[in-house]
């Protein structure tokens, strides 16, 4: 018998927390990318999420290229839960080699999808893809946003851009 | 008029095993609680209670959820911008001793040596919105100013408006005085006080209990309430603070919850309502508020309203009738709708105020005597106590028959 | 030990239609509410609610008798010479703040310019027994000394001992800690306090669940406890103050009902409790902790924490077996009956607390993660965090066995 | 049918507030003995009960007679309700005449009397018995005994006795 739309949901629901420590959010959290890598870095921050004693250091690597601030590296460390490290890969992984702008609009667009509970759709949804069950757990979006915030204070500290 | 109130029956208080004869007109002291909100309450506390703000589990994340939606359900009830301009305290007298601590005494110890200053009130204000500042008066040696009021009871605009001044530092006033009975121009207040730079705090204690409050049209910079004046459980109270005022004052209270960081030696506060929130939630009774404020927004507050002023009317124009009846303020004929007071404060022509309750409460019938926690009001209007009658939407005309027989015997039986 | 609690089914949670799998470990922050609190609370909002101390009529009258009755209830529940000595609030938090206002702040002021003092707590605090003194400390720029733990834990004797001198104006401890979870030698250190002639206040947040607290036997000044820490609703404290202290402090916040008259320009404040009760009571909250007082008198304060206890000692065995378990204090060997500790923080080795909580979540199990509003301690014991298990009269092996399944899953999935 | 015990009970606390103000209460409240008279006052104080704002004040003319103190004359005036108007008059019918140890065990007594429920029996019954009923209204209590404490104040602030 096929399932009716609120037996779905109720599944749903039931599988919820698996889909928070999905595989895919797990590789991450044991292999997170950028994760206490050594780089030049021209900028650096450190922040807190004073809910949960979370603490994680953003670091980045930026040049002047094509008449625009490109993030050539980036790297993070500290002490966090899983699904702080793995958003941290998750965004080292997506950050590395795009500009300023574009890195801000898609921590705008991270942070809206997040805190507003709009669905993410099309190569955004892809790129988030493990953290998208996070909207599902209010408690844990300071922890998925924890390293973007960072990021964004980090770029403060960057010397007056062109 | 409906002979019995369409929504007695919603408290259980009424019921025959009950108090079924219980005639009640002490709403102003507290407002007795529907079903819906004692029920509400017990179902959080059987069912979903558990600490809000610190658990990572479902349990808890409800609970914070609860919480953080009644701020916005809160927000929107009284017209305030967003949530995060609703704290949750324990009552009214707790909301305005933070204010006075939290926002207006940093600013007396800025004011230097010798710096003039001054705080308003007005004549009709609960000991909750006097005995603060009275205290923050005296013990920085500035001048507490009273406004006072009009022949019908409201504060006199032109008279508050001379007292402030640019010594001024805060206005705080009372919407509905619980002695009185009338709604004060508070909005007109309020802009005359912003012209001046003045900050305000709006005692919605009465007030609220008419569903019609709007902040953002009031442009107060405070406005506080308690939740058991307008049928939820005690031992919860809102402070709604304009703008981001919470984050440019002081923490009250200190304790789990508000802090970003601590070591033994220094810590760094949150911000936010949160950061007057210290300890546990009182989540059983923030329940009970929105429960209330649901049921009264289910039932309707226009056809509430409308009911109880008609009765008000009937219960104004009945006493009237009685030789021996001595009101604090006699009605003015206006017939206007905002000059309706739901509540009236009198004297029974030589019979003491106590006796006159504790004969009517042989009666069934549940009256107030004394100053109401307005002694100076009392002072300013020459006697020591009243009797004060207030309705509530479970009261009808046969409460106010009653008053007025029991009224009649009792004055027949004291008077000299 | 028996399966399955002997009053689990007192907790309408665990009831199929609600959480009938819940396994809630996390008493020490809140307590899962019996019905007969629930059913309490709800009886006094629906048939008895009036406000109290200030009608005359038998509905409010009957409630003062209440909360009146309820002083003496609560004092003969801790051992207090009278009801006099009990004053009721909002919570622990509540009742420290108002402490370190009424009582100690005052002290602070009397002494001169230039004249040393000193406060002492212990490195166990909660926050709610830190800020507050931390705030005064800075404010009047005196001393904050902590007091360092014993390796089981508790505060150490000797060394608390040699941090009071003749400077020290309040010492304000712990009765036991949230975080660590064995009872302090309170009767000891405050006879040390006495004997040097230092207040004392004692935080029983945590101990006042054991049912055995005799403050007449501790001999401390304060002591303070919640209602919701011992099975009762949330928004009602406790506070007792030995022999007449209450007349020789300060009142804290003002509002109705503290005055003994009251003009414009001044007050005359009344003595005994009620001078800290402003406002109207939280009869509801009051009425609960009477009910949740009753409920465990009547079960038997003996045999819940013979039950507890033995609980407790299955869940350090169970848990001490895991190879990734790592405890903030490591149980000594002695199997003394006071050594018991009934919750117990710890870590999973290499994976964060919060994981861990969010896993464990899934399997229904409620558990804390973070400092538990013990920050400072975390820090002095090399931490940022950890996972705290506590038990309630509800709890059995079987929560503890899926506790420990629930782990080991976790630690397998998470480690790397 | 004979009443039983617990009906008995049930019909006397449908009668309490009648009993309250019953007509000897009454008579004194109307006809107060020593209300607003005139005597030769050796001491006088003013009483006030916060609770609800009675103010009485309580006069007296004391004589050394037969080696004691005696109240020789008693009055009361100020604004207060009819409890505690008749618990002043009473007050003056009883006191009138009797020594300072005298009126200091009976204030005591009926101070007992009212706060601890203890039933008062014998010629104190009847003396006090349009009071007795205040037993059963405790927030009413204050202004039965607001005469005599008054009273008691009264006679501390007489210059030293022998
Ligand atoms: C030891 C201790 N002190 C104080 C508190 C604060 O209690 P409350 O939140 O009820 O004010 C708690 C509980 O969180 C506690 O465990
Ligand atoms: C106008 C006014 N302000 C303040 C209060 C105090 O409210 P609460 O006792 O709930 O703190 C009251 C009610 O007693 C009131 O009527």
């Amino acid at each position: 018998m096929a399932l009716t739309k609120k037996q779905h949901v109720d599944q749903k629901e039931s599988r919820q927390q698996h889909q928070l420590y999905q595989t895919a959010l797990l590789a991450h959290h044991k292999q997170p990318i950028g994760f206490e890598v050594a780089i030049n870095a021209d900028a650096s921050h450190e922040g807190v999420n004073p809910a949960c004693g979370d603490e994680i250091t953003v670091s980045c690597e930026i040049k002047h290229q094509h008449e625009a601030s490109v993030i050539t590296a980036i790297a993070f460390h500290g002490d966090s839960c899983a699904i702080c490290r793995a958003s941290a890969s998750i965004m080292c992984q997506e950050v590395q080699g795009k500009t300023l702008v574009e890195t801000q609009v898609m921590s705008r667009q991270l942070t809206g999808a997040l805190s507003t509970n709009i669905s993410m759709i099309g190569e955004l949804a892809e790129q988030f893809s493990p953290l998208l069950m996070i909207q599902q757990f209010p408690v844990r979006k300071q922890c998925a946003l924890l390293p973007w915030n960072t990021l964004m204070e980090t770029l403060k500290c960057l010397p007056d851009q062109p | 008029m409906s002979i019995v109130s369409p929504w007695k029956h919603d408290f259980p208080v009424y019921l025959s095993h009950a108090h079924p004869n219980l005639c009640y007109l002490d709403s102003a002291a507290t407002c007795l609680t529907p079903k819906h909100v004692a029920d509400a309450v017990f179902h959080y506390q059987c069912y979903a209670h558990a600490n809000s703000h610190k658990g990572l589990y479902q349990l808890s994340a409800s609970v914070t959820e609860r919480v953080e939606h009644a701020r916005e359900q809160v927000a929107n009830f009284i017209g305030a911008h967003s949530g995060e301009n609703i704290s949750f305290n324990h009552g009214t007298t707790d909301a305005i001793n933070l204010v006075a601590y939290s926002f207006v005494e940093p600013l007396l110890i800025e004011k230097q040596e010798g710096d003039q200053a001054n705080i308003v009130i007005s004549a009709a204000e609960h000991h909750a919105n006097l005995l603060p500042w009275q205290r923050l008066a005296q013990q920085y040696n500035v001048e507490l100013r009273i406004a006072p009021l009009n022949k019908d009871g409201t504060i006199n605009q032109a008279n508050l408006s001379a007292l402030l001044d640019s010594d001024t530092i805060f206005l705080a006033i009372t919407h509905c005085s619980n002695v009185l009975g009338l709604m004060n121009p508070v909005a007109n207040i309020c802009r005359i006080a912003r012209n001046k730079g003045i900050p305000t705090l709006i005692d919605g204690a009465q007030a609220i209990c008419k569903g019609a409050v709007d902040v953002s049209e009031i442009d107060c910079d405070f406005y506080v309430f308690s939740a058991h004046k307008i049928y939820g459980p005690t031992g919860c109270g809102v402070l709604y603070a304009k703008g981001s005022l919470f984050d440019s004052m002081r923490p009250y209270q200190l304790g789990g919850g508000v802090i970003e960081s601590v070591n033994y030696q220094q810590s760094r506060f949150i911000t936010g309502p949160l950061k007057f929130e210290p300890g546990s939630h009182n989540v059983a009774a923030i329940v009970g508020l929105i429960e209330a404020i649901d049921y009264m927004t289910d039932i309707s507050w226009h056809d509430v309203n409308q009911y109880i002023d008609n009765l008000a009317n009937y219960m104004h124009s009945e006493l009237e009738n009685l030789p021996f009846y001595q009101p604090l303020i006699k009605r003015g004929d206006s017939n206007e709708k905002e000059k309706i007071s739901t509540l009236v404060s009198f004297q029974v022509k030589k019979v003491h105020c106590h006796d006159i309750a504790s004969l009517l409460d042989n009666d069934g019938i549940a009256i107030r005597a004394g100053h109401h926690c307005a002694q100076p009001l009392h002072q300013t209007l020459g006697v020591n106590a009243s009797i004060r009658a207030s309705l509530g939407l479970y009261n009808d005309v046969s409460d106010i028959d009653k008053l007025v027989a029991s009224l009649t015997t009792a004055h027949k039986m004291m008077s000299l």
